[in-house]
């Protein structure tokens, strides 16, 4: 199994404060990991750091093999990499066809000229944009209108968007930043059986995830991470039963208060 | 967060268009119709001040059209947008008063210089939060104008006079104020059917994800730098054909014409019309344009009233008077016109 | 659908064309512009500056051809028992407002223009005039670009930028002014004297300039400048611009304590300019054509002019009036209000009478002499100075 | 030399003044208020009005009576620059902020026009004149108005950061400037307090104008443009929203200004300025002491 993604002592510090802190694991093909621990252990500046948004203090990231580290997201992005975002960062005013829509920025090669001129190569593109666009808000199960500005939808709804809208960009890794957050159970249910069917289109998942009972379901290997370390790693099993992961959660509260820097 | 100037770019008009008018507002029928009521105007007034006046109402449009790349589709606050007309109209009036060559031949230059103006301008300062954007491209747009006054390569204070006109064909003279006009009138429908299609296509979605959400935006792998770099380039061009037209119309230029006021005038043009939506901001051109002439009577508090209707339209209509509608055919097939910009064809 | 479209804005297209070319009468198709015609009132353009920062002058112009059109109207009119009618567009010193009040004179049927303040914005309504074949008779712009042009409809009653330059030399050679410092606010008009003045002073040689500088107009600290002049500290600082900025320069000199004496150009004679620079206005020398106040017998005509329009006249009233009696004679003496045969009249002038002097043109249609003359502030009020070059 | 540097601070402590009211509206409501600047020429004229129907006042008493009318026309324009808010600015709250700032345009011709329409277009010259003795600094000419107009800058300056940094109020102004919705959750009357804003900033901007009013000696109704641009630029040097970073933009500006038309001339010293202020904010892109954003994600 070739490495998907692979982070070596991941080390990023704001000020004084080490949000990730030495962090290195790697994702293989068809793999879904979950990345788990107390509020600011460090879960999400990882996930900035490996999409770009945050520039590493030290250590490397690699995707598929590419030297990635300290690149800007959009590279990072090109480089085959997919993320959502802990809370919603669709484009309110845009429509939802639109906002799947950016996925596919990279490809259909449409040039401004072509736009200009409105050449058989634009209309073939802007023809497949709209197919795909809506064959993936059908993959994830979007009903709905889908030419209205997305701010008019609920929050489930804007959920599958952000994800159809990750999906578009077809990348070999996905990162979702608690994709169950604020979730019903049904809804998390029709989550847990997207993720499986999203892993067998060959896509490797990350994801950080609070709901303890969909990480146990859903995910080959999990991730425990506090005070920006890794504390445990495993299957679902063997994390359970690890001391550490218990202490890192029912241990002294005021410890996940102090630390801070999950921004 | 984000360079945005418009985060709270505030709910858009959403759902197709009900009324039949407005359905018909939104055709494709109503950019014919006002192209031919372009062409028909000199037919109900043709005197050198009607077609004075209707010429720089069409090279306004063509600015504001210019100005809405950048301020409507992508965000960026520009301050200093008549910088890039200035440029155009002292590339173009230099090169064809001291090679004695009809305009037309200078606009290869124009674009080279333009474009040039926009990166420079652009490439710096595009990292900036907006409003350093907005106080930077200002200072651009001043330092062009002063220096303008200052050089003598571009006639100082008075500026460059007796330029030749467009083109010269044997009968066809296109200093006729009237050929003028056609040429103009077909120039700027062009180019506004243009970035209106640009609006609709890869690189205008682009722009509208840039303004929206920069991050987001990125990781989807968009690299915004270079589309707002884009949009600035564009807006360029724009504006510097601008300045050739406005060259061939007043046969001088002068530092006057690139005074602050004018920027802020195109960019009001802009907002009044509806940001975004092209066909608003060609009526936010025309009413920008025509007002102050509508009002001479007024004399010197033609000024007075203007702020007045200006202050009033924003507090009545603060999105326009013809914002971009947030809608799009369900499940389109081929050629659909995608959203937002549904109604931004200036066909 | 779309061709249904297609069909409906033809029809639309077909209608609409022959809805307006059927009642239209100034439309492509009608025939011509209606020009000189030969009853009715005679119009006069004037393009003066009515609103921005000019405006105030803009109103002086404009009351003083008044003035002439009525007493001209009263005495009988031209052309045996025409009117004269004077129609005023703003141009605000911007050349594109210019050019479409310009076009709209032209439009209305005028047969002489008789405004023209700001050179740079008079500049581009110059082909406009003449495409049109109107005479201009500019009271005053007077930038050397306008001369150059070499249109032969343009003539300028005002002494141009070379002639004022001219006198100010001679004047600083009379008094042994043997060190100057040229000021102007980089505008057309104020940058043309300063250019001709500094080229004719180098010509000359017996005068030396030690600072040739611009201020930004419409400011209000002009610090930076009198700095640079009291560190040269030469013996005449010559202002150029505008009587605004001119007042605060001069009262900011004086506060600083400069010495030496100051002199300005006719755009700063103004009766405000002594009220900005306060004491210091005293002794302030000008270069200017003849203002009523300092022709001697002009007291009636000022006395009209204030029962008129209750306020005193300002800078160029004189020379609007007068641009207004030149047409009104090239007029009458065409016999028509055809352009080429108004422009042979006014050619044609000679020693017509006016408040700067008898009026013959020159070749080039600029005052043979400009007329200039050297004024001095006494008690806050623009005189003759009795020193004249 | 030293010249230079009192004329530019002389010259920078107006920019401050009216930088001030930039800053504060701005750091508040994130509105480039356009009419600021024709506020100062609304405090000119408003002095000039109440000076001139004193009728004469005996040079020995012009300071006082300029102090007076310095605090009444303090008290009109603030009472303006609230009007302004309410009729063109919060109506459109929540509105594209382009929007506003084309009101503020708006309310600028307004203001100038209205102005010109009133008092008639010519320039006026001011009934007062702070005339007084000129002595030399370490070689610089300093007046004594200068040093009264500097000292009541800086009184009016001091007291704002103490009204900000100590009183309740401007604790609420700075918390409203961070998260106007969190500080209304607060239960902070968020209105109040941009109403108080206004109100101050305009203030400061008519106080700068009576001043300038009465140091140079002529007013007209385009003073304010100008000089608008010019604390604009200043209130961004200074890192806009931040009050302390207006202050030292303005006098900044002052300075690059004076040394700019010292070394290129008159005619290129806006040019010189400008491209200083475009070098500076290429490097540090957020002013003098404007702070970091930092987004969350």
């Amino acid at each position: 199994m070739t490495a998907v993604l692979e982070v070596k002592d991941l080390q990023v510090a704001f000020g004084g404060v080490r949000a990730v802190d030495g962090l290195s694991f790697s994702a293989h093909e068809r793999e879904i990991i979950a990345v788990i621990g107390p509020n600011g252990a460090g879960k999400t500046s990882a996930f900035n750091c490996i999409t770009g948004f945050y520039r590493p203090t030290s250590g490397s990231v690699r995707i598929k093999g590419l030297e990635t580290t300290g690149k800007r997201p959009a590279d990072i992005a090109a480089a085959g990499v997919t993320r959502t975002f802990q809370n919603l960062r669709l484009f309110p005013d845009l429509t939802v066809l639109d906002n799947v829509r950016a996925g596919m920025h990279l490809y259909g090669g449409q040039s401004w000229a072509d736009a200009i001129l409105h050449t058989p190569r634009f209309k073939r593109s802007e023809a497949m944009y709209t197919d795909e666009a809506n064959y993936w808000l059908d993959f994830v199960g979007f009903e709905g209108a889908r030419g209205v500005p997305v701010r008019n939808l609920s929050y489930g709804q804007q959920k599958r968007v952000e994800i159809a809208r990750a999906l578009a960009r077809k990348a070999e890794l996905l990162l979702l930043d608690e994709p169950a957050a604020g979730l019903n159970y049904s809804e998390k249910q029709q989550l847990l059986v997207l993720c499986r069917r999203i892993r067998d289109l060959g896509t490797s998942i990350v994801l950080i995830e609070h709901d303890m009972g969909l990480v146990m379901e859903l995910s080959e290997r999990i991730i425990v991470m506090n005070f920006g370390r890794e504390i445990a790693v495993g299957t679902p099993a063997e994390v359970k039963a690890n001391p550490a992961v218990i202490e890192a959660y029912l241990g002294k509260d005021d410890e996940g208060a102090q630390s801070n820097g999950d921004a | 967060m984000s360079e945005n100037i418009d985060v709270t770019l505030a709910p858009l008009r959403v759902g197709p268009p009900r009324s039949p008018i407005s359905r018909l507002l939104e055709s494709r029928l109503i950019g014919w119709v006002a192209l031919a009521a372009a062409l028909l105007a000199p037919f109900v007034s043709a005197s050198p001040y009607s077609l004075n006046v209707m010429t720089t109402a069409a090279i306004f449009v063509l600015l504001a059209s210019g100005l809405n790349i950048v301020v409507g589709y992508c965000g960026l606050l520009d301050l200093g947008y008549i910088a890039f007309m200035a440029v155009g109209a002292y590339t173009a009036g230099i090169i064809s008063k001291s090679f004695e060559l009809p305009l037309l031949f200078t606009i290869p230059a124009v674009l080279v210089m333009t474009i040039l103006a926009g990166l420079i301008i652009g490439a710096p300062t595009l990292r900036l939060r907006s409003d350093y954007l907005a106080i930077v491209t200002l200072g651009f747009g001043e330092i062009t104008r002063i220096t303008a006054n200052n050089l003598s390569v571009t006639g100082g204070p008075s500026g460059i006079f007796g330029i030749p006109g467009l083109l010269k064909i044997g009968g066809l003279d296109v200093e006729n104020p009237a050929v003028l006009y056609y040429l103009t009138v077909l120039v700027v429908s062009l180019f506004v059917l243009a970035s209106a299609r640009l609006g609709r296509s890869r690189l205008g979605r682009a722009w509208r994800f840039v303004r929206e959400d920069e991050d987001a935006a990125e990781a989807m792998g968009i690299h915004t730098y270079k589309v707002k770099l884009l949009a600035y380039i564009f807006g360029a061009i724009w504006g510097g054909l601008g300045g050739v037209l406005f060259a061939a119309h007043l046969s001088a230029v002068s530092p006057q014409s690139f005074i602050f006021l004018q920027s802020a005038l195109v960019l009001m043009a802009v907002v009044l019309g509806g940001m975004g939506n092209m066909r608003g901001v060609v009526i936010g051109a025309l009413v920008i344009s025509l007002l102050p002439e509508l009002l001479r009577d007024f004399a010197s508090n033609r000024y007075l009233v203007f702020g007045l209707l200006l202050v009033i339209v924003m507090v009545f209509r603060p999105q326009g008077f013809w914002p971009a509608r947030g809608y799009e055919r369900e499940r389109a097939t081929v050629d659909v016109d995608p959203p937002a910009v549904a109604t931004e064809q200036g066909r | 659908m779309r061709i249904g479209t297609r069909k409906t804005i033809l029809l639309g297209i077909g209608a609409a064309m022959v809805i307006t070319t059927a009642g239209c009468s100034g439309g492509l198709l009608s025939s011509g512009s209606s020009d000189a015609t030969s009853s009715g009132p005679v119009k006069l353009g004037m393009v003066v500056p009515l609103s921005g920062s000019s405006a105030p002058t803009g109103a002086y112009m404009k009351n003083g051809a008044q003035l002439a059109v009525d007493e001209i109207n009263k005495a009988g009119g031209v052309l045996k028992g025409r009117k004269l009618e004077l129609m005023v567009e703003d141009e605000a010193c911007d050349a594109q407002q210019a050019v479409a009040s310009a076009n709209k004179v032209v439009s209305a049927g005028v047969v002489v223009s008789v405004g023209g303040y700001c050179s740079g914005a008079t500049l581009p309504t110059l082909p406009i005039f003449q495409k049109a074949n109107v005479p201009m008779i500019i009271p005053a712009a007077n930038s050397q670009e306008l001369v150059k042009q070499g249109l032969a409809n343009v003539f300028l009653i005002n002494g141009t930028g070379k002639q004022q330059s001219t006198t100010a030399l001679a004047f600083m050679k009379k008094s042994g002014f043997a060190t100057v410092a040229l000021v102007d606010d980089n505008t057309s008009y104020s940058k043309d004297i300063t250019t001709e003045t500094q080229a004719q002073i180098e010509k000359d040689g017996s005068v030396k300039v030690l600072l040739n500088t611009s201020v930004t107009a419409g400011e209000s600290d002009y610090s930076a400048v009198v700095g640079a002049i009291m560190a040269k500290n030469p013996a005449l600082v010559y202002w150029t611009g505008y009587y605004q900025e001119g007042g605060l320069i001069i009262n900011q000199l004086k506060k600083a304590g400069f010495t030496g004496k100051i002199m300005v150009a006719d755009g700063s004679v103004d009766p405000s300019l002594a009220k900005i620079a306060g004491a210091g206005a005293e002794g302030v020398f000008a270069t200017m054509t003849q203002t009523p106040d300092t022709i001697k017998g002009a007291e009636k005509w000022i006395a009209n002019y204030k029962a008129k329009f209750n306020s005193d006249p300002g800078p160029y009233s004189t020379q609007a009036y007068d641009a207004v009696r030149v047409a009104a004679k090239a007029i009458e003496d065409a016999g028509s209000t055809k352009g080429a045969d108004i422009i042979k009249a006014l050619e044609a002038i000679n020693g017509f009478s006016m408040f700067s002097g008898p009026l013959k043109f020159t070749p080039e249609h600029t005052l043979t002499s400009g007329g200039f003359v050297i004024l001095v502030i006494k008690d806050g009020k623009f005189i003759l100075n009795s020193v004249q070059p | 030399m030293t010249q230079l540097i009192w004329d530019g601070l002389f010259v920078g402590s107006f920019y401050a003044l009216i930088a001030l009211g930039y800053s504060m509206v701005y750091g508040i409501i994130k509105l480039l208020n356009f009419a600021h600047g024709d506020i100062y020429m609304l405090g000119a004229f408003i002095g000039f009005a109440l000076l001139t129907s004193m009728g004469g006042i005996p040079a020995s008493l012009s300071l006082v009576a300029l102090l007076g009318v310095l605090l009444v026309s303090m008290l009109l324009t603030g009472g303006v620059g609230v009007l302004i808010e309410r009729l063109a600015y919060r109506p459109l709250r929540g509105a594209p902020r382009l929007a506003v700032l084309i009101s503020a345009v708006g309310v600028s011709f307004s203001l100038e026009y209205g102005i010109a329409a009133i008092a008639g277009p010519n320039p006026r010259a001011y009934p007062v004149r702070l005339e007084g003795g000129v002595f030399q600094v370490l070689g610089a000419r300093v007046s004594l108005p200068q040093i009264v107009l500097m000292l009541i800058a800086a009184g009016l300056m001091v007291a704002l950061n103490f009204y900000i940094q100590k009183t309740s109020t401007g604790r609420a102004m700075r918390s409203i400037a961070l998260d106007a919705n969190a500080s209304l959750l607060m239960g902070i009357n968020v209105n109040a307090v941009i109403t108080r804003t206004f109100f101050i900033g305009s203030a400061l901007a008519g106080a700068a104008g009576v001043m300038a009013g009465a140091y140079y000696g002529k007013i007209d109704f385009l003073m304010g443009f100008i000089i608008g641009l010019k604390a604009f630029t200043a209130a961004v040097i200074g890192g806009i929203g931040n009050i302390k970073g207006a202050m030292l933009g303005g006098l900044v500006l002052g300075f690059v200004e004076a040394f700019g038309s010292q070394w290129f001339g008159g005619q290129w010293r806006d040019v010189f300025s400008f491209a200083v202020l475009i070098l500076f904010l290429t490097l540090r892109p957020t002013g003098i002491l404007g702070e970091r954003v930092t987004e969350r994600m």
